[in-house]
C-alpha cells in the first residue's frame, strides 16, 4: 500500500484528474438543472487542469512539459470563465423564457 | 516518530487529492444546488492547492482569482436569481443514476488503468531533490511566454525542440478576443428582448 | 368669503341638498344631505371662488347617550355626524361640512350607515375615511379600500362609538 | 526561519518546518485577531471624537482599552441563534468562510523585509484572489439565512465584489508593472531610500491610480459608504440580519482583516511598505547595536538587520493604521451609496480611470520620463527582479546561432539566445522567494 | 422595468427575477419607529409599498372623551413626542377657542419661544434622524448635541424633557425661571453659526444630493391632494404656512413678528444668498427641498425666538394662568389648526356643556403626510424607501395616537 501511497508521482495526479473528470462527466449526464450541468463542466475542465498541470510540474518529472503545461492550465482557466458567462446567460435566457431551470423542459423543438 | 517518517508532500497531495474527490462527489450527489455551488467552490479550491503542490503557483492563484472567485460567483449569482424552492432541488430519475454511474464508473476505470500503465508517469522524478525553489517560479516566464518569449526554453540544445519558440502569443490575442467577444455576447443575451403574446395565447 | 356667502352660494347650487347651517358657532358649518356629499365637495373644490383644494380632517361624531332618561334631556335624537373640515390653500379660508347620519343603516344593528366617498375629489380622504370606518363605523360607499387602518383587521367593533364595550379578551390578550 | 530551525538548532527538518509554520501561523492569527480587537476599539474611540463623544472609558482604564474584549465575552456569552427557515449547513459554515479567506491572504502578506509567512512569487494576485473568496462567505450567509434581507445583502455583495474586483486588480497591476515584479517583498524593497522613491510619487498615474486603488478598495471590503451588503437603514443587517454571537463577530474580525489587509497592500504598493520616509532605519540600527555591544556590531550578525526589520515592521503597521484610520473616517462621515450609484461609481469611474492611469503609467515608464526620485534623487533599492529586464537581457544575448534557428512560421518576434545565462538569475531569486 | 417599444408584443426587460413581499418594520432600523411598510420588490426595484400603521394606537380620542381638556395635556405630549409642546400648544389654542378665552401679551409672547424652541428641536430630529436613513451617523449625534441644550432648556422651564405638559389651555403651567431668557439668548448665539456645520454635512455634501435629488418628486397638486402639510408641502414650493395664513387666533401669536414662509418661489428661496446653493440636479418637491425647507426654517425659528425674548421681556401681562381642571366648556364644537413642526395640527373638540368633552378629535399632520408614500415610492428602489420616508419626517405617535 505505502508503495501506492508514494511517493506522489504523475499518475497520482492523473488519478485525481480522472475522478473530477468523471465526476464532472455524470454530473453532466445526471443534473437536470442548468446550473448543475454547468458545474459539471467547470468539474470537467478542473479534471483536465490537474493532467496539464502535473505533467508541466518540475518536482515530477525531469522532462516535464514545462511551461507549456501551465500556460495551457491558464488558457483552459479563463475560457472556463468565458464559457461559464455564456452558459449564465443561456441559463438565464432559458430561465426567462421557460421560467424554470430544468433541461428536460427545453424540448420546444422536439415535433 | 510518525511525522520523521511523513513524506510532507505525499501528505499534503492526499490531503488536497481527498478533499478535491470528495468535494467533487458531493457536487454529484447533492441535490440543493446552492450546496453544489459551495461544494464546486471547495473542490476547486482545494485543486488550486494541488497546483501549488505541483509548482504552479501563478496558475494556482488565477485558479482562485478567476475559477472560484470570479466564476463561482456567478454561478451563484445564477442560484440566486433562480432561487426558488422549486427549483433548488431537483431530483434526478434513478434511472439515469444507474446509466451515468455505469458509464461513469467504466470511464474511469479506463482511466485509472492509463494512468498507472505508463512507466514513465509511475517512475518519481529522478532528481526531484534537486528541483530548487526558484525554478517552479515563473511568473515572468509566463508573463513572457504569453508576449511571445520563451525564455524557459532558450537553453534548449535541441533546436527541434525549440520549435515552440514563437510562445503563446497568438493564442494569447485570439483568446482575448474571444472572451471579450463572449463578454459582449453574454450581455447582450442576458438582456436579450422577450416576445410576449399581448393575446395571451401560445403561439 | 364669509360664512353666508358660502351657504348662498351653495344653496344656489344644490337647492334642498343643503339641510342646515349654523353660521354663529364658533366654527360656522354647513350641513348637507349625505347622498350628494360627493358633488357638494367636488363643486367646493372645483369652483373657482371656493377652490377647498385641502381637505383637513374628516371625523364622525357619535351622538348617542345609553341612559334613556339623559338621552331624553339631550335635545336630539341618536346619530352620527360626519364632519370635514377643507381650507383653501390659495383663498386661505375654510370651511366645515357635515353630513347627518342614523347610526345603522335601516335602524338595523351592525348595518352601517352608509356614506358616498369623497376619496376621489381628495386623495387623502383615503385614509381618513378608513380611519373614521375603522374607529366609528362608518361606510364610506365607493371607498377603492375601506379596510380598519389603526386597528387590527380582525377587531370586533368600533372604538370611538359611545356605546362601545372593549372586549374582554383579543388572541388571549386580556382586555380588561 | 526554518532554516533557522533546522541549521542553529539542529532540528530534523520535519520539525523545523512544522515549527516554523505553526510560529507563522499563530503570528499571523493573533494579527487578524488582536488587530480585530484594536480596530472595533479604534472604530469606536474615532467614531467617538468624530461624533462629538468619548466613546468607551471605563472597561480597562481610562481609555477603554477593553471594551472591545468585553464585548467579545459578551458575545461569546450570547446565544447562538439558528433560524427555522436557514439552510442549517451553510448557515453554520459562512462565518468561518469569511474569516478563513481574510485570514490565509495575510499567509503572502509580508510585514518587513522578508518577514512573510509564505513567499510568494505572485503574492499580488494571491492576496487579490483570496481576498475574493470572502465574498462567500457573505453570499452562503445571505442565501443560508432564509431571510430576504439577509437574500437582498448577498445579492448586492455579489454585484459589487465582482465590479470592484476588475478596476481593483487594473490598479495593483500599475506598481506591479512598475517595479516588474508581483513579489510584495521585493516591491516594498524596490522603495527604499527616500519617500521620492514610493511609487505613489513615481509619476502623476501612480498617484491618481492610489485613490482609484483605495475608493475600490473600501468598496470591496464593504466599507461605508459602501457598505451596501449590510445597509441598516435599508436592510436591518443585510447578510448578517440572523447572526448573533460568536457566528457574528467572525464575520465582523473578517471585515476588519480585510481592512487591514487592503490597507497593508496599499502601503507596500504605493507607500514603500516597510520603509520609512527617511532611510534612517538600517544605520540607526546598526549605530544602535555598535553603541550597545561596543563597536562590535560584526560579529552580532543579524542582529541589527534584524532591528531595522523590526522597526521597518512598525513602519509598515502604522501605514496600515492609518489606511484603516481613513476608513473609519469616511464611514463616520459621508452618508451611504445606493446600489445602482455604486455600481456606477465602479463602471463608470474607477474601471475608465484605471485603464487610462494603467495605459499612462505604462507610457511614462517605457519612455522613461521623469520620475519622483529623479526631483530628489535617492537611490533606489536594488533588488529586482522582472521580465522587463529579462526580456532585455535576453535581447542582448542574440547569438547567431540564434537568430538562425528562426522557425520557419516566421512567428518569432523576439531573437533567441542559446546559453543558460538565466539560470543564474533565477538562482539569485531563489534567496529572496525561498521558503520562510 | 418594463419598457414599452414600438412593437407592444416586445418587451424590453433586464434579467428577470421573482417579485418577493418583502416586510419592512414594524421593527426597522429606517422606518421611525413601528411603522410597518409592505414592499413587493422585483429585485432592488418596488413594485408597490404598502404601508401599514397602527402599531401604536393608544385611543388617544376614545382617553379624552373620558378627561377634562386639562387632564388630556400629557396625552398630547406623546403624540408627537418629538414636538410636545407644539402639540400642547394647538390643544391649548382649540380649547381656548371654545371656551373664547384670550390671552395677555406676555404669555402670546412665550407661546411663541416654548413653540419655535421646540420646533428648531424637532428639525434638529428630523435632520439628524434623515442622515442616519441614509447612512450617515455623524449628523444625528451633531443635531442631538444642540436638542440636548434646548431640552436643557425646557427642563428648566417645565421640568420636563420629552413629555412637557407646559402649554395648558389658559397659558403655561409656570412663568420661566430667571435667567432663562439669557440662557436661550446665548444658546441662540451659540447654534447658528452650527447651521453651516449641518449644511456641510449633509445639505451640500454630494452622496447626500445624489441620494436625495430627484428622488421623490411630489408636484404641488399631489402634495395638496394628499393633504400633505407643513416642511413636505413647502418643499413642494407652496407658500402655505398657518403661522401667517392660519386663522386670527392662532396668527395673533404671531403678530408684529418678522418671518419669511420657507418655500421655493420662481426657483428661489427666501435667505438663498446665505444658504448653499440649490443643486441643479434637484427637483423641487423631492427630497432633498423637503430637507432643505427644514433647514431654513430652523434659522426662521432662530430668529422668531429672538424677537420673541426681546418683546417678552417688556410685554404687559401674566404667563397666562391654567383654567381650572373642571371649567365647564360652552356648548359648541371648535377645530383649530396650528403649524406643528411636522406639518399642521388640528384638534378638534366638542362639546355638550360638561367639563368633560363630547368628542375630541387630533388631525395629525404625519398621517396625512404618510398617506403619500405609496404614490411616492412606487418604481423606487429599495434604498430609496428609507430616504423618501424620512424625508416625510414621520412620527409614529402622532400617526397612531
Amino acid at each position: 500500500m505505502i508503495e501506492f501511497l508514494e511517493p506522489i508521482h504523475v499518475s497520482h495526479y492523473l488519478l485525481v484528474g480522472a475522478v473530477m473528470f468523471v465526476t464532472g462527466a455524470v454530473c453532466m449526464a445526471t443534473k437536470r438543472n442548468v446550473l448543475g450541468i454547468l458545474m459539471g463542466v467547470e468539474l470537467v475542465l478542473n479534471g483536465a487542469n490537474i493532467n496539464f498541470i502535473a505533467f508541466g510540474s518540475k518536482y515530477l518529472r525531469s522532462d516535464s512539459l514545462g511551461l507549456d503545461g501551465q500556460l495551457i492550465a491558464l488558457f483552459v482557466i479563463v475560457l472556463a470563465a468565458a464559457e461559464a458567462a455564456v452558459a449564465l446567460a443561456i441559463a438565464l435566457n432559458f430561465y426567462n423564457n421557460h421560467t424554470t431551470i430544468d433541461v428536460d423542459e427545453a424540448d420546444d423543438l422536439r415535433g | 516518530m510518525i511525522f520523521a517518517a511523513m513524506d510532507w508532500h505525499a501528505f499534503f497531495f492526499w490531503m488536497f487529492a481527498l478533499l478535491t474527490c470528495g468535494f467533487a462527489l458531493a457536487v454529484l450527489f447533492s441535490n440543493n444546488v446552492v450546496h453544489m455551488a459551495f461544494y464546486l467552490i471547495l473542490s476547486l479550491g482545494a485543486s488550486a492547492g494541488l497546483f501549488f503542490l505541483a509548482g504552479a503557483e501563478f496558475v494556482g492563484a488565477m485558479q482562485l482569482m478567476i475559477y472560484v472567485g470570479g466564476t463561482l460567483v456567478l454561478v451563484i449569482f445564477g442560484v440566486m436569481l433562480t432561487a426558488q424552492s422549486r427549483f433548488v432541488s431537483m431530483e434526478t430519475r434513478s434511472g439515469e443514476w444507474v446509466v451515468a454511474l455505469g458509464v461513469g464508473g467504466s470511464l474511469l476505470f479506463m482511466l485509472m488503468i492509463t494512468a498507472f500503465n505508463v512507466e514513465d508517469w509511475r517512475s518519481p522524478n529522478p532528481r526531484q531533490g534537486e528541483v530548487t525553489v526558484a525554478e517552479t517560479q515563473v511568473v515572468s516566464q509566463i508573463g513572457l511566454g504569453f508576449a511571445g518569449v520563451r525564455v524557459d526554453k532558450l537553453d534548449q540544445p535541441d533546436g527541434q525542440l525549440r520549435g515552440g519558440m514563437s510562445g503563446y502569443l497568438l493564442p494569447f490575442v485570439i483568446v482575448s478576443i474571444h472572451l471579450l467577444v463572449v463578454l459582449i455576447g453574454a450581455a447582450y443575451m442576458a438582456r436579450t428582448k422577450r416576445r410576449k403574446d399581448v393575446s395571451g395565447g401560445r403561439s | 368669503m364669509t360664512g353666508t356667502s358660502f351657504v348662498s352660494r351653495l344653496q344656489q347650487k344644490f337647492g334642498d341638498q343643503i339641510t342646515g347651517s349654523n353660521l354663529e358657532a364658533v366654527d360656522p358649518w354647513i350641513e348637507v344631505a349625505p347622498e350628494s356629499i360627493a358633488e357638494v365637495c367636488q363643486f367646493l373644490r372645483d369652483d373657482e371662488e371656493l377652490a377647498f383644494d385641502l381637505l383637513n380632517c374628516i371625523t364622525a361624531v357619535d351622538y348617542f347617550i345609553a341612559d334613556p332618561k339623559k338621552a331624553a334631556k339631550a335635545g336630539w335624537e341618536p346619530h352620527i355626524d360626519v364632519v370635514y373640515h377643507m381650507s383653501s390653500v390659495s383663498k386661505k379660508h375654510s370651511l366645515v361640512v357635515k353630513v347627518r347620519l342614523p347610526r345603522w343603516k335601516d335602524g338595523v344593528e351592525g348595518q352601517l350607515p352608509e356614506v358616498p366617498t369623497v376619496s376621489q375629489v381628495w386623495r387623502t380622504a383615503d385614509w381618513h375615511e378608513r380611519e373614521v370606518f375603522d374607529l366609528s363605523g362608518v361606510c364610506f360607499t365607493g371607498h377603492p379600500d375601506l379596510r380598519r387602518i389603526l386597528c387590527p383587521e380582525d377587531w370586533v367593533g368600533y372604538p370611538l362609538r359611545k356605546d362601545y364595550e372593549m372586549p374582554l379578551e383579543y388572541h388571549g390578550i386580556r382586555g380588561r | 526561519m526554518a532554516d533557522f530551525f533546522e541549521h542553529t538548532l539542529h532540528f530534523p527538518v520535519w520539525l523545523a518546518y512544522l515549527v516554523a509554520a505553526l510560529i507563522h501561523c499563530v503570528l499571523i492569527i493573533h494579527v487578524v485577531a488582536v488587530g480585530a480587537l484594536i480596530f472595533i476599539w479604534m472604530e469606536r474611540k474615532i467614531s467617538g471624537r468624530i461624533q462629538d463623544r468619548l466613546g468607551p472609558t471605563r472597561v480597562g482604564g481610562a481609555f477603554g482599552w477593553l471594551q472591545t474584549l468585553a464585548d467579545g465575552i459578551k458575545l461569546i456569552a450570547k446565544e447562538d441563534i439558528t433560524p427555522g427557515d436557514a439552510d442549517v449547513m451553510l448557515f453554520k459554515i459562512a462565518p468561518y468562510v469569511s474569516f478563513a479567506a481574510s485570514f490565509c491572504a495575510y499567509i503572502a502578506l509580508p510585514f518587513s523585509d522578508g518577514w512573510v509567512a509564505q513567499h510568494l512569487n505572485s503574492a499580488v494576485f494571491f492576496v487579490l484572489a483570496v481576498l475574493g473568496l470572502e465574498v462567500f462567505g457573505v453570499i452562503l450567509a445571505g442565501y443560508a439565512s432564509g431571510s430576504k434581507w439577509s437574500l437582498f445583502g448577498a445579492m448586492r455583495e455579489a454585484a459589487q465584489v465582482v465590479s470592484y474586483e476588475v478596476p481593483l486588480g487594473m490598479c495593483v497591476v500599475v506598481p506591479v508593472f512598475v517595479c516588474g515584479t508581483m513579489n510584495l517583498v521585493t516591491i516594498g524593497n524596490m522603495q527604499s531610500g527616500l519617500f521620492t522613491n514610493w511609487l505613489i510619487f513615481n509619476d502623476p498615474f501612480t498617484f491618481a491610480i492610489f485613490w482609484v486603488y483605495f475608493t475600490c478598495a473600501v468598496a470591496s471590503v464593504n466599507r461605508a459608504p459602501f457598505d451596501l451588503a449590510e445597509a441598516e437603514s435599508e436592510l436591518v443587517a443585510g447578510f448578517h440580519t440572523e447572526y448573533s454571537g460568536l457566528r457574528w463577530s467572525f464575520f465582523f474580525m473578517a471585515e476588519y482583516g480585510s481592512m487591514f489587509l487592503v490597507s497593508g497592500l496599499a502601503a507596500i504598493l504605493f507607500f514603500g511598505g516597510w520603509n520609512g520616509p527617511f532611510p534612517i532605519a538600517e544605520p540607526l540600527a546598526t549605530t544602535l547595536v555598535n553603541v550597545v555591544t561596543l563597536g562590535n556590531a560584526e560579529s552580532w550578525g543579524g542582529l541589527s538587520t534584524y532591528l531595522a526589520n523590526l522597526m521597518g515592521c512598525v513602519n509598515f503597521l502604522l501605514k496600515g493604521f492609518v489606511g484603516v484610520t481613513v476608513m473609519m473616517w469616511i464611514r463616520w462621515t459621508l452618508p451611504r451609496l445606493r446600489i445602482d450609484q455604486v455600481m456606477t461609481t465602479c463602471l463608470k469611474y474607477c474601471v475608465p480611470l484605471a485603464a487610462v492611469c494603467f495605459l499612462g503609467a505604462m507610457f511614462w515608464q517605457l519612455n522613461g520620463m521623469p520620475t519622483g526620485n529623479d526631483l530628489m534623487g535617492f537611490q533606489r533599492g536594488l533588488q529586482t527582479e522582472g521580465w522587463v529586464e529579462t526580456a532585455d537581457r535576453e535581447a542582448t544575448a542574440v547569438t547567431p546561432a540564434g537568430s538562425a534557428d528562426l522557425s520557419a512560421d516566421g512567428e518569432s518576434l523576439v531573437p533567441v539566445a542559446a546559453d543558460r545565462s538565466d539560470g543564474d538569475h533565477l538562482s539569485g531569486l531563489a534567496e529572496n522567494g525561498g521558503a520562510g | 422595468m418594463p419598457l414599452e417599444l414600438e412593437d407592444p408584443r416586445v418587451i424590453e426587460f433586464d434579467v428577470r427575477t421573482d417579485e418577493m413581499l418583502v416586510n419592512m418594520g414594524p421593527q426597522h432600523p429606517s422606518t421611525h419607529g413601528v411603522l410597518r411598510l409592505v414592499l413587493r420588490t422585483d429585485g432592488e426595484v418596488v413594485s408597490e409599498v404598502e404601508p401599514h400603521i397602527g402599531y401604536l394606537h393608544r385611543c388617544a380620542e376614545k382617553i379624552g372623551e373620558n378627561l377634562t381638556p386639562r387632564q388630556w395635556v400629557p396625552y398630547t405630549d406623546r403624540m408627537d413626542y418629538l414636538a410636545g409642546m407644539n402639540m400642547n400648544l394647538g390643544w391649548s389654542l382649540c380649547v381656548e377657542k371654545l371656551l373664547d378665552h384670550q390671552l395677555s401679551e406676555k404669555a402670546l409672547h412665550l407661546r411663541v419661544i416654548i413653540a419655535e424652541m421646540g420646533r428648531i428641536a424637532s428639525h434638529l430630529v428630523g435632520m439628524g434622524a434623515y442622515g442616519l436613513d441614509l447612512g450617515s451617523f455623524s449628523p444625528f449625534l451633531y443635531a442631538f448635541r444642540e436638542r440636548e441644550k434646548i431640552l436643557d432648556l425646557f427642563e428648566e422651564a417645565c421640568g420636563a424633557r420629552l413629555t412637557y405638559s407646559y402649554i395648558t389651555p389658559g397659558g403655561c403651567t409656570a412663568d420661566l425661571p430667571s435667567g432663562w431668557l439669557q440662557r436661550c439668548a446665548d444658546f441662540l448665539d451659540q447654534f447658528e453659526p452650527i447651521i453651516q456645520e449641518y449644511h456641510a454635512l449633509l445639505t451640500t455634501n454630494a452622496i447626500f444630493i445624489k441620494r436625495t435629488a430627484g428622488i421623490g418628486v411630489m408636484s404641488p397638486e399631489m402634495a395638496i391632494q394628499y393633504g400633505c402639510t407643513g416642511p413636505v408641502l413647502r418643499g413642494s414650493g407652496v407658500d402655505y404656512d398657518l403661522r401667517r395664513d392660519g386663522e386670527a387666533r392662532y396668527t395673533e401669536m404671531y403678530d408684529g413678528y418678522a418671518f419669511e414662509v420657507i418655500s421655493e418661489q420662481n426657483g428661489h428661496y427666501p435667505k438663498d444668498h446665505d444658504y448653499p446653493a440649490v443643486p441643479k440636479d434637484a427637483v423641487l418637491g423631492d427630497c432633498w427641498h423637503r430637507f432643505y425647507v427644514r433647514m431654513l426654517e430652523v434659522v426662521q425659528s432662530v430668529d422668531l425666538v429672538r424677537q420673541a425674548i426681546d418683546r417678552y421681556s417688556t410685554a404687559s401681562g401674566d404667563y397666562g394662568v391654567p383654567i381650572k381642571l373642571t371649567t365647564k366648556l360652552p356648548k359648541g364644537e371648535a377645530y383649530l389648526e396650528t403649524e406643528a413642526p411636522r406639518g399642521q395640527m388640528g384638534f378638534y373638540l366638542v362639546s355638550d356643556g360638561n367639563a368633560i368633552p363630547w368628542r375630541v378629535r387630533a388631525r395629525s399632520s404625519s398621517f396625512c403626510n404618510l398617506s403619500v408614500t405609496a404614490d411616492l415610492c412606487r418604481g423606487c428602489l429599495i434604498a430609496d424607501i428609507p430616504a423618501v420616508v424620512g424625508s416625510l419626517d414621520v412620527v409614529m405617535g402622532e400617526i397612531d395616537r
